[in-house]
């Protein structure tokens, strides 16, 4: 079992949500996050001071799938979230030891199909 | 009959020098009063309106979307001291513009006591608050895409080539549409049909958000802030359509409560169709409709009565909710549906002033119907044509202007990360 | 002394087409002035009560608590025109409740000039407003878990079957507790003792909320915007209570400063007793004990001179601290406190009035205190027992109804995940 | 020329029983509903404060910075009522401080009709809310790290110490700068002036953020509001400054719209210089401009005709924003820039207003001018550097006095986790 | 070391907090998320259009554990976070290579101790 | 790779952030979390009652590195995150399996540089 978690631009949170329902995962939880990265900070202005933060919204996302949905997963993420442009984000692959339904307590592969 | 027609052109004559009889024994103190508390009252509008419409957008919109409101309230203010008003209720000999006589404050006289009536200041003044809130009206059509110099360039223009020529040609007592007769009490011509098209022209030259084109969720930030928003809009409407009396009177009286009922009817008549369609009742359907509500009485409520305004409302705030609809079909990206409430509100709302004027409500609407209702709703239906052509046309080139001059869209890049942070250098919220 | 008592019933008299001798060097358009304006800062109540109500629910439930006072806003006053004036004060011969002479708007006309006195619309309108808050008070109760649809219903109902009575028994010149003879100036017991013993019957009907049964936190979801809910209270209050004297005179006055010197108080009395009890001053303790402050002062503004106003408002404002602790004890869920605050604090200030009341602050309390200070706060405790039985016992029947018709509580489902979501569509934040 | 000098002082004329000859023709009701609405609309501008400051503060403290505000409304009321009020407008025969007279609420008659010119109630009750806000206005110095217990001690003290006295020098018909002849119509020396210093003191007794020192980021909690507030105190302001006039008439008027036209013209001076400076245009520069604008238009309101009251929009706007660097540089820790806006901005409009006072606005400027420009500016100069002066004197003394005693400020460990949680026990949001 | 990473309903968190602690374990990390299961989703309604999305809100606690400590645990949350309804959640196992205490640098078992 | 999980006080953010940069590690992503540890948690008042909670708030900070940057990273986010006082967070380190960039599907090390 793996976990992709993908930090993506907030705006392509929808085009994930569709591109992983096609891939018939069922499972995702999404977080709010502010990311830094090669993309430019912001700079924000106070009554004449000034102060830039290298920090932009992103959005995280983590699924636990099957090894064998892996590559699916991580080519569907990249697809729909991607533009070509400095700030797309990253997708790391973590490796889960088990997974457990909390509903009726199943382990493992059934926990998360 | 002139004189009975249009509440506000009323003002001209009522703060003039000459109004008061020598002899008088009400003295106008009180109603100045009551025409400094409708100004004070109208004045709020503004925020109110930032609240409503910032609430709407996304949160990477928020601050952007209120500055709209507030910087009319910065430049229409000297715009309309400068030039606008003399514009707008200058010498009219044709009919069409004011003259110069009143720019810069000229001839607007303060300093003799009002109790002798020497001064017209105050409606001067009154008047402002309308001129700034209707490119303020504007905005919500242009929201989380324009840019922020040539918003402000945009409305400094519009209020002296459409609002002011409008206001003149409705409320100038040498206007045409003044001597035209039909009835606009406190401005549903002028300010939300002139606002409404004007948004129409300004949604199409602008073109449609890149969230909607790639179907990214255009989630509301906040939608507390956009009721009570409403809720103020609500209470400065009070001095908006009442204050149009200018004077506290039966018909400031049977305005107010045309007012308050309409909003109120307006609110239930959303709801009900919104119910029947999606089967929820919304709160953002709630503050929609009272606003479409008193959108429809603005230009009755001096002329309707309650029980007439009860219909008012219940049929602007239903029909707001299906024009709404519209812009899906015709495809125009009206962000925050000026054209929706402001636009189809204010026609209804003219057609129905003519269908429900009453003498019960207002003697003077006995002139008006002096030729058959229908000939009334017919001068309605002229007025707001001539309004909406010419709003829409000026607006619409005024805009191409601006747009060949150097662009008015906020780029690509500034519009993904939002306005706020990209033209403003802030953000609305750091609640965490 | 009938004619002293009652602040508001005077207005039957000053409205009336006859209440000013011809040859009366005062015209009264000030005090209209003064009356449409005390009326617009009541109609603000309404929105502001939505914030301070919205600011204290979970954030799941921030919409459907704030549509709450919005729709009260809208039905009532349709409810009020058509049918509740008349009931309320429409011709009462019985003393009981009023006919039906005034429902639709007949008999209520706007369209004679007001300075001629002709027109009790003003009196009417602002009376609406009082009628619209009054339901959206009890709204505070049931926060949280009752079904939409249930909650308009019972609220339109309620104002004709209790709302209307109790203003007629109190307020109509022929109610029988007008003649009774005790004090009430501005709704103290129509208002506040009659909304927050209806609350306490409709927590009860309602039954706890799920989230308080398995003890998981209710945490307020926006404590900023309860305090400016708060702070436009106030300010709406001023034409509440002192707008209650219907003219703007010594009477008026007075109950500007003892309202406003109330809530001062009614904000030092909570926080010291928080304070001691917690180690705290609380943002929501100092909101809290301001309206409890305005609460205790309702009934007798125009009646207690303003040191006397301090000591109300210290009074209340602690009581009111001391009495939301009765839900933990007796175990009912009275989600927002309307019981602790309005209950307790309506009921205190009735008791208070007749305490405090004076001749300096209004001469008319000579005639009150005719038969002695006992007889008067006994006079007040009558009237506050009779509204408090009616209010309960109608309010219970009529929820129990509603109950027995298809239930008025939102399923468990939906009061998990929130009234927004799933009654309303809506989600009041989305600031991330 | 004393009587025409000082607008407010002639309340005290004007109020007092001789005021109004027999045989008047004019009563004052519509006057005495202009001061009443004058002052609810100032009431309104401390919750309106509060959202103002609250917005600006980081999250951990919104709650502790808006009660700031509120508190001084219940606080100041009773102080100012038991005994502030007779301090300021008392007997003053040394010109110096008012007596015991009028403690209280002694000598404040209400009951008497205020038609018949018998009651300077609403005199007392206006002055309130100006004696309410000010001390308020120094809160934006020292928030988020000052003690709350501390901070009521404080106001309390600094309202009788500070606030009354000045008031008297400035408005009392025996005080000595009233005497003097400086034009202040509104309170630019009493109110902001007074209040700009003390917070000079202020941050320079708390001395700085830990934030600031560890150069951790401090970021508005939430812009949205601190937008909404700027309204609300637009709103309010023009009661504050067209309520001077205590009638409604010319003077009035030219307030209205001067004030007005100031905040306005505040708003563009600032954001002018902010984007030629930063390239940006702020929300929170319009906000922070205006209530610029506001400031420096206060003490000529009254006697500045509306272009004029352009100008000192325009330079006070953008004299605001160069003032707010000096902290920076000079090194004290003025959270919310209460020197920058309320210091400079006051002591800006006291000489600008002898700059720009103008009979055309008020006729009662010609004897101000009889000794030519130059001395009045003179004497402008003069007034705000006695209150400076004192303020910042008095200020200083009260605060180390309050420091020996026991400490004013935080613990570090407060002022890092925020002084809702530690002080008050609250979240100002549980958004999500 | 294990991760123990929960999804669960927003209602529910404050009954894990309490089970957690009867365990004796003294640290927890948790963060606001939205989850796309099982459960259905929220549908919006705005001005008359209605969009509807498979997130709904959840909480997701992080807990830090000794290996032996595992499953003591995971039935301990699966117990208090539980409904038997669809959209309980799920409990994932992430390996932990190290863990390291800010204040003092203790690193490996007594520095999530 | 190890994936670097610290939990730490709000106002060391922009230290750690300083930190971070100085280190020309150019990823990381920030999530607002409430955390429970040792440190007393906060006592919230509401008309009248009073309610404990053990949480309170934090900042996470992830940042996936090369595994010969692990070490260096640790001991800067210590020093700057640190305060020597109950609550300054903990650190934690993640096995990740890979990595990939969306803008450009590189994946490995690479993807993180
Ligand atoms: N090493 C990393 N560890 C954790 N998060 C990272 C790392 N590198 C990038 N991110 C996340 O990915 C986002 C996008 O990264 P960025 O470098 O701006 O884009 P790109 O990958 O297109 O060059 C960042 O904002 C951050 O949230
Ligand atoms: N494969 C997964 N990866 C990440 N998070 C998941 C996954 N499956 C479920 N979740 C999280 O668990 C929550 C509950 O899942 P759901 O399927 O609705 O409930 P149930 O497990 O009871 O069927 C989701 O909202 C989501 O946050
Ligand atoms: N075992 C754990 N698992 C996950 N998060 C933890 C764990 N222990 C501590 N934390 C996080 O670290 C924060 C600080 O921990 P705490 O015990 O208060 O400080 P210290 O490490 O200085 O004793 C907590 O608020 C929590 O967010």
């Amino acid at each position: 079992m793996m976990k992709i978690e993908a930090m993506i631009r907030p705006q392509k949170l929808e085009a994930v949500l569709e591109a992983v329902h096609e891939l018939q995962l069922t499972g995702m939880t999404v977080t709010e996050v502010r990311g830094m990265g090669r993309q430019r900070g912001i700079t924000y202005t106070y009554r004449g001071s000034q102060y830039t933060t290298p920090l932009s919204h992103k959005v995280k996302i983590e699924l636990v799938v099957n090894d064998e949905m892996v590559e699916d997963a991580v080519r569907a993420i990249q697809e729909a979230a991607g533009t070509g442009e400095v700030g797309d984000g990253k997708i790391f692959l973590v490796p889960v030891a088990d997974a457990i339904r909390i509903r009726n307590g199943e382990r493992g592969e059934p926990a998360i199909s | 009959m002139k004189q009975v027609r249009w509440a506000l052109a009323g003002a001209l004559l009522f703060f003039g020098p000459m109004a008061r009889a020598q002899g008088s024994d009400t003295p106008p103190t009180a109603d100045l009063v009551w025409v400094a508390l409708s100004a004070v009252l109208v004045l709020l509008m503004t925020p109110a309106l930032a609240m409503f419409y910032g609430g709407m957008v996304r949160r990477i919109n928020v601050l952007s979307t209120m500055m709209h409101s507030f910087i009319a309230m910065g430049v229409i203010s000297i715009v309309w001291l400068a030039l606008g008003y003399s514009l707008a209720f200058g010498a009219a000999g044709s009919g069409w513009i004011g003259d110069f006589s009143r720019t810069m404050g000229n001839g607007i006289s303060t300093s003799e006591p009002a109790a002798s009536g020497g001064s017209s200041a105050l409606f001067m003044l009154f008047q402002m608050m309308f001129a700034i809130i209707t490119p303020a009206l504007i905005s919500g059509a242009i929201a989380e895409r324009m840019k922020f110099g040539s918003y402000v360039a945009f409305i400094a223009l519009w209020s002296l080539v459409v609002y002011s020529p409008v206001a003149c040609w409705v409320w100038n007592a040498d206007g045409w549409l003044f001597k035209h007769g039909a009835l606009d009490f406190a401005g549903g011509t002028v300010v939300h049909l002139a606002s409404g098209v004007a948004a129409l022209a300004a949604a199409i030259v602008l073109g449609k958000r890149r969230a909607l084109i790639h179907r990214e969720p255009i989630p509301p930030n906040n939608l507390t802030m956009t009721l009570v928003g409403a809720g103020l809009l609500w209470f400065g409407w009070i001095g908006f359509n009442a204050g149009s009396a200018l004077a506290m009177n039966g018909v400031a009286i049977n305005a107010f409560i045309s007012t308050h009922m309409a909003a109120a009817a307006g609110m239930i008549g959303w709801l009900i169709v919104e119910r029947i369609k999606t089967g929820k009742a919304t709160a953002l359907g709630a503050a929609s409709g009272l606003v479409g509500g008193l959108v429809g009485i603005t230009p009755g409520a001096g002329f309707v009565a309650p029980v007439g305004a009860v219909a008012v409302g219940l049929l602007t705030g239903a029909a707001c909710y299906l024009a709404i609809g519209l812009k899906n079909k015709l495809g125009y990206d009206d962000s925050l549906d000026v054209v929706g409430v402001h636009g189809a509100g204010g026609l209804l709302g003219a057609v129905l002033t003519g269908v429900f004027a009453s003498e019960a409500a207002n003697p003077a609407v006995k002139d008006a119907l002096a030729g058959g209702r229908m000939e009334l709703v017919v001068k309605q239906v002229v007025a707001v044509g001539a309004v909406g052509v010419y709003s829409f046309l000026i607006t619409m080139g005024l805009l191409l202007a601006l747009k060949a001059m150097g662009g008015i869209r906020a780029s690509a890049e500034q519009e993904d990360a939002g306005l706020d942070e990209t033209m403003h250098g802030e953000a609305g919220y750091n609640l965490y």
